[in-house]
């Protein structure tokens, strides 16, 4: 009898993961049907290159906001991803467990806050110090860089931590009988040794910060033009979407789908990137 | 500069960096509860919301908000957990699997507005849920299903094979492997997969307002719509409508979350004691 | 003591896609004797040991063909369930593998997967396979202690135990002592010598003395061929090939 | 599919609309007066539930259209042709004010001067008074009912300024002006509070009662769109909303009644 259970059992896992993968794919497929036609009818090239962007005159074309997004997502990871993985190195290694037991629920925390908080915070406190201090209209990406980074810590933390804690001992005390200090066990053996969990880690936070919105709306204040220093105001293509989508009728709703396709690539392109990079590295 | 140096500057370097981050944490809590806190009574905790919500209370908002997790946690979990086991366990690595990990970690960064659109034309209007805490809950599911699948993932590969093997060699199936031994050892990687993911979905405004809406009421059953903490924080700072109200949503937000992670921990070490 | 066959082999082949690891190979494993396998490192032992409790299948590039027989039935034809085979043949690994859990649930958790969960049927299995083991002194008073604080030699014989509550008829060790200190590698011998007497033994090593101390009968495995097999006494004193002598008087290998 | 099941379990314990309800969905600015309404009405009508959903105008049109909802909301000066259709009932006006920080010493601007601000002719404030500093125009994102009003009665034909920064609601705008001082935008006459200062234009001051009296040029009504005759309860919470008392709630809550 325990063999027919076994086998209904893997035939129900089979079913869920079907399901679940078809729900992505039935997403993936509600994006592109509803931006690709637009994409064919205008022509991609035109629609990615140009900068021209006014609905009412039926200029559709999204070059700055994929300048702007490209220039917000690598802010992001500037700030977020060296912070992040240090911070998860320095509890998965170096801290105690009672502070680690205090500190991961915490961190996790900030993920559970509103992004709507964050972009007050950047509206109300960071932009009026970026304008005071460093010029420009406050609204920029500088300011969404910083508020993007600390958004995807929780994510790049906790991945990262998981990863390097789930190593087994024995790579740590093999080091370490060498005569290694932490630091060269953690360069040498532990990082390597967990990158796949850290490089995932990466990725969700960089999906993570392409794919928000609501922050990112209230502080880069969206300016449709191409942008030059990091203090200049600019609007992402995700910023686009949720900024027009609750009034676009016809053309205008299709070529915010397109964005959306558009955005699909761009993640996929900026994925193989990441993965490229670290495959190379060692 | 020798190694000995070397390595007390790494050592720093990294507690500079927690620190910097525990820093901008407390500095980012301290600043909601100090706005919001001042509005949190237990009366504003208990009544109903009134004048668009510059009087009264959040209680509705916070059964919503429990139901929504709730129920996208309830949904979202067996179907990543069942997915990462498919994918670890029961396919070997071939093209599909790549292509699926691949998808799940593009969809991990589309914008919750197209999740907001998908949800309101597949489930809203195409399945008749309308605006509805299902609709709602399925959707956020939907979202966070590619953050839970990917660190499942991570979480079970993680686990050494010689468990398996052993498990193996004493007469007992795969089956038995993966949720006698393997699960168990990837719980912690699973659970943060979970609290990251409903650390999303109680956070996310633009998905629910399209999908379960914004009835100020008690959502009386799953097809009631209902608005969640998060949803009427939206409102009622971006509209306008009262910036104190607002915070001491958010205040609310942050110590329910806050109280969800300890407890989901503490619940962990305990079961995990058996393992370790 | 009667020459009963436990095993018997019948040109015997496994190959990893498309590189042969065991050639041809035909041996008989006598009922309650040690039968040792030496031989240099990949000469296909361990190969070997896998086929007979089927751990090939898990991988998909590996081939096994050719005839197995444990009490004259086919462990690859007859219906043969799978995990009864796996029951039946326990095995110790090189590297001792204690689960992540107290010395108890190490124990327990082989039964378990067999459907017994009465409390008192389990105590009594933990207790008799420790004593088997002769680990019941050392760790009868601390079983709820994790099996990962035990030393090498003592986590080593909790598996030892560990395979022997399932019960089964033969067990096989793939270089059980290669990381033991003398001590405990004596101890893991004595042990193996007191459970000849209820199963069969099968023992990989490539410690030659251990060999000679222990082994009942003695096969020489070289480059995926068994080059001979004969009692322990026999091969250590006059071996048939002279590539078997070259290697217990530890010319090359 | 898996997700069938779940979905039939969800039929189980949810028990159907008891009661006879309509359906709202629309313009975000107005969604929150809307919902004060409807819980009057409901106040009066137990056995009645309404739902107000948000989404934008455009969303209030297109559900409307399909029938999805009872009543769509928008709140465009001129509704899109897609909107044709429908029924159109208009509910409230709502005046829109230019505002700037309020340490910006200007107070008053004409149309000539807000058309060539807004559109980038004139971009410094020493050339309208005089405070110093490039003027930083935000403006509402496209679409929005009250950017569509603001840019047919104020720009008219002419574009908006290329450099102009953009937030996507009343509320965020007030915030962004509050916190700079060389910024310059509009919103909602109802949404004005002390931190920001609303512009004097063409002589008249931005308030709900220079609207009604229609010397206050800039202001945009507020829709409800039926798909054809509405339905019996969807027309008793419609005349509601044109009864007095409805009118004096939106009164006092800072919009402009029709009466």
């Amino acid at each position: 009898m325990k063999y027919y259970l076994e086998k209904i059992i893997e035939k129900i896992i089979m079913l869920i993961a079907f399901s679940a993968i078809s729900i992505l794919i039935i997403i993936t497929f509600f994006i592109f049907k509803e931006g690709c036609p637009f994409l064919f009818k205008n022509g991609i090239l035109n629609f990615i290159l140009s900068p021209a962007w006014d609905p009412s005159t039926k200029e559709f074309g999204i070059f700055t906001m994929i300048l702007g997004s490209l220039w917000v997502t690598v802010g992001a990871l500037i700030f977020g991803v060296p912070l992040g993985i240090s911070c998860a190195i320095y509890l998965a290694e170096f801290a105690d467990k009672t502070i680690r037991g205090v500190l991961k629920p915490m961190i996790e925390l900030l993920a559970g806050i509103p992004s709507v908080v964050y972009g007050f915070i950047g509206v109300m406190i960071l932009a009026p110090i970026i304008r005071t201090y460093l010029g420009g209209p406050g609204f920029s990406i500088l300011a969404a860089a910083i508020i993007l980074g600390i958004m995807i810590l929780p994510t790049v933390i906790s991945i990262s931590m998981d990863s390097i804690m789930a190593l087994p001992r024995t790579y740590k005390e093999g080091s370490i009988a060498l005569g290694a200090t932490r630091w060269q066990t953690v360069k040498m053996v532990l990082l390597p040794a967990a990158r796949s969990g850290i490089l995932a880690g990466v990725i969700l936070g960089m999906g993570r910060a392409i794919g928000e919105t609501m922050a990112v709306i209230m502080i880069t204040g969206n300016a449709i033009k191409i942008p030059f220093t990091p203090l200049d105001s600019v609007r992402t293509m995700t910023s686009n979407i949720a900024l027009e989508m609750g009034y676009a009728i016809g053309d205008h709703r299709a070529a915010l789908f397109a964005t959306a396709v558009m955005l699909f690539v761009f993640i996929m392109i900026l994925n193989t990137m990441v993965i490229f990079v670290v495959k190379r590295k060692n | 500069m020798n190694v000995r140096s070397k390595d007390k500057i790494a050592r720093f370097a990294f507690l500079l960096a927690a620190m910097v981050t525990i820093l901008i944490l407390v500095l980012i809590i301290f600043y909601v509860l100090f706005n919001g806190l001042r509005v949190v009574t237990f009366e504003f905790l208990t009544s109903p919301i009134k004048e668009m919500g510059k009087e009264g209370g959040i209680f509705p908002t916070i059964i919503s908000s429990i139901y929504l997790a709730l129920l996208s946690i309830i949904i979202a979990t067996p179907l990543a957990v069942g997915t990462a086991v498919f994918l670890t366990e029961y396919t070997r690595e071939n093209v599909a699997t790549k292509i699926i990990r691949f998808g799940a970690n593009c969809l991990a960064g589309i914008p919750s507005i197209i999740f907001g659109l998908f949800g309101f034309v597949f489930f809203v209007i195409y399945l008749r849920f309308g605006w509805s805490i299902l609709s709602g809950s399925l959707t956020l599911a939907c979202m966070i299903l590619p953050t839970i699948i990917r660190t499942s993932e991570e979480a079970i590969k993680s686990v050494s094979y010689t468990y398996k093997e052993v498990t193996y060699a004493l007469g007992g199936t795969k089956l038995q492997g993966i949720y006698k031994i393997v699960l168990p050892k990837a719980l912690p990687g699973i659970l943060t997969g979970i609290i990251l993911g409903m650390g999303r979905a109680i956070e996310e405004t633009a998905v629910l307002i399209f999908t379960a809406g914004l009835s100020i009421h008690i959502p009386t059953s799953v097809f009631s719509s209902g608005r969640s903490m998060a949803v009427h924080f939206y409102t009622l700072a971006r509209e306008g409508i009262s910036i104190e109200k607002a915070f001491g949503t958010a205040a609310v937000l942050v110590i329910s979350i806050l109280i969800i992670n300890s407890i989901s921990y503490f619940i962990m070490y305990r079961f995990m004691r058996k393992y370790t | 003591m009667d020459k009963q066959i436990k095993i018997s082999v019948k040109d015997l082949n496994i190959s990893y896609d498309s590189n042969r690891i065991v050639r041809d190979l035909n041996i008989d494993v006598y009922a309650n004797n040690i039968l040792t396998i030496i031989g240099p490192a990949n000469s296909g032992k361990s190969s070997f040991l896998r086929a007979i409790n089927r751990l090939h299948d898990i991988n998909p590039d590996a081939k096994v063909t050719g005839t197995i027989k444990i009490d004259e039935k086919d462990i690859y034809k007859d219906d043969i369930r799978l995990y009864d085979l796996r029951k039946m043949v326990g095995m110790i690994f090189a590297t001792p593998t204690p689960l992540p859990m107290s010395i108890y649930d190490n124990l327990v958790y082989g039964p378990k997967l067999h459907g017994i969960s009465n409390k008192q049927n389990l105590s009594e299995l933990v207790e008799e396979s420790l004593k088997a083991a002769s680990l019941w002194d050392e760790v009868k008073d601390r079983l709820d202690v994790s099996a990962i604080c035990l030393s090498g030699g003592q986590q080593q014989r909790l598996c030892i135990a560990r395979a022997l509550t399932v019960k089964p008829e033969i067990i096989m060790f793939d270089e059980p002592c290669s990381g033991l200190d003398p001590i405990s590698t004596s101890k893991v011998e004595a042990t193996m010598l007191e459970l000849k007497k209820q199963y069969t033994i099968i023992l990989v090593t490539n410690n030659v003395k251990q060999a000679a101390r222990v082994g009942d009968q003695t096969a020489f495995f070289l480059m995926g061929e068994m080059v001979e097999v004969n009692k322990t006494a026999v091969v250590f004193t006059t071996p048939s090939d002279q590539r078997t002598n070259d290697y217990i008087t530890g010319r090359f290998g | 599919m898996l997700l069938l099941i779940f979905i039939s379990s969800g039929f189980l314990f949810g028990c159907a609309r008891k009661t006879q309800s309509i359906v709202l969905a629309g313009s975000t600015a107005f969604q929150p007066f809307a919902e004060k309404l409807a819980e009057v009405y409901m106040e009066k009508h137990p056995n009645v539930t309404i739902d107000v959903q948000g989404g934008g105008s455009a969303l209030g049109i297109m559900t409307a259209l399909q029938g999805i909802v009872d009543i769509g909301m928008a709140d465009m000066v001129k509704l899109p042709k897609e909107a044709d259709p429908l029924t159109k009932t208009i509910v409230a006006m709502d005046g829109i004010a230019i505002i700037v920080n309020e340490k910006n010493s200007i107070s008053k601007l004409t149309s000539i001067e807000a058309q060539k601000v807004f559109s980038g002719d004139i971009t410094d404030w020493s050339q309208l008074g005089p405070k110093k500093g490039n003027i930083r125009v935000i403006s509402r994102e496209d679409g929005s009912g009250t950017r569509k009003s603001f840019d047919k009665l104020v720009l008219g034909k002419i574009k908006l300024t290329k450099n102009a920064m953009y937030q996507d609601s009343n509320g965020t705008i007030r915030e962004a002006i509050k916190s700079d001082p060389n910024s310059i935008g509009y919103i909602s006459i109802g949404f004005l509070i002390p931190g920001v200062k609303p512009l004097v234009f063409d002589g008249v001051a931005p308030t709900n009662e220079n609207v009604k009296k229609g010397i206050y040029k800039i202001f945009r009504p507020v829709y409800f769109l039926t798909n054809g005759e509405p339905g019996r309860l969807a027309q008793k919470f419609i005349n509601f909303m044109l009864s007095d008392e409805a009118q004096s709630i939106i009164k006092k809550d800072g919009l402009i009644s029709i009466k």
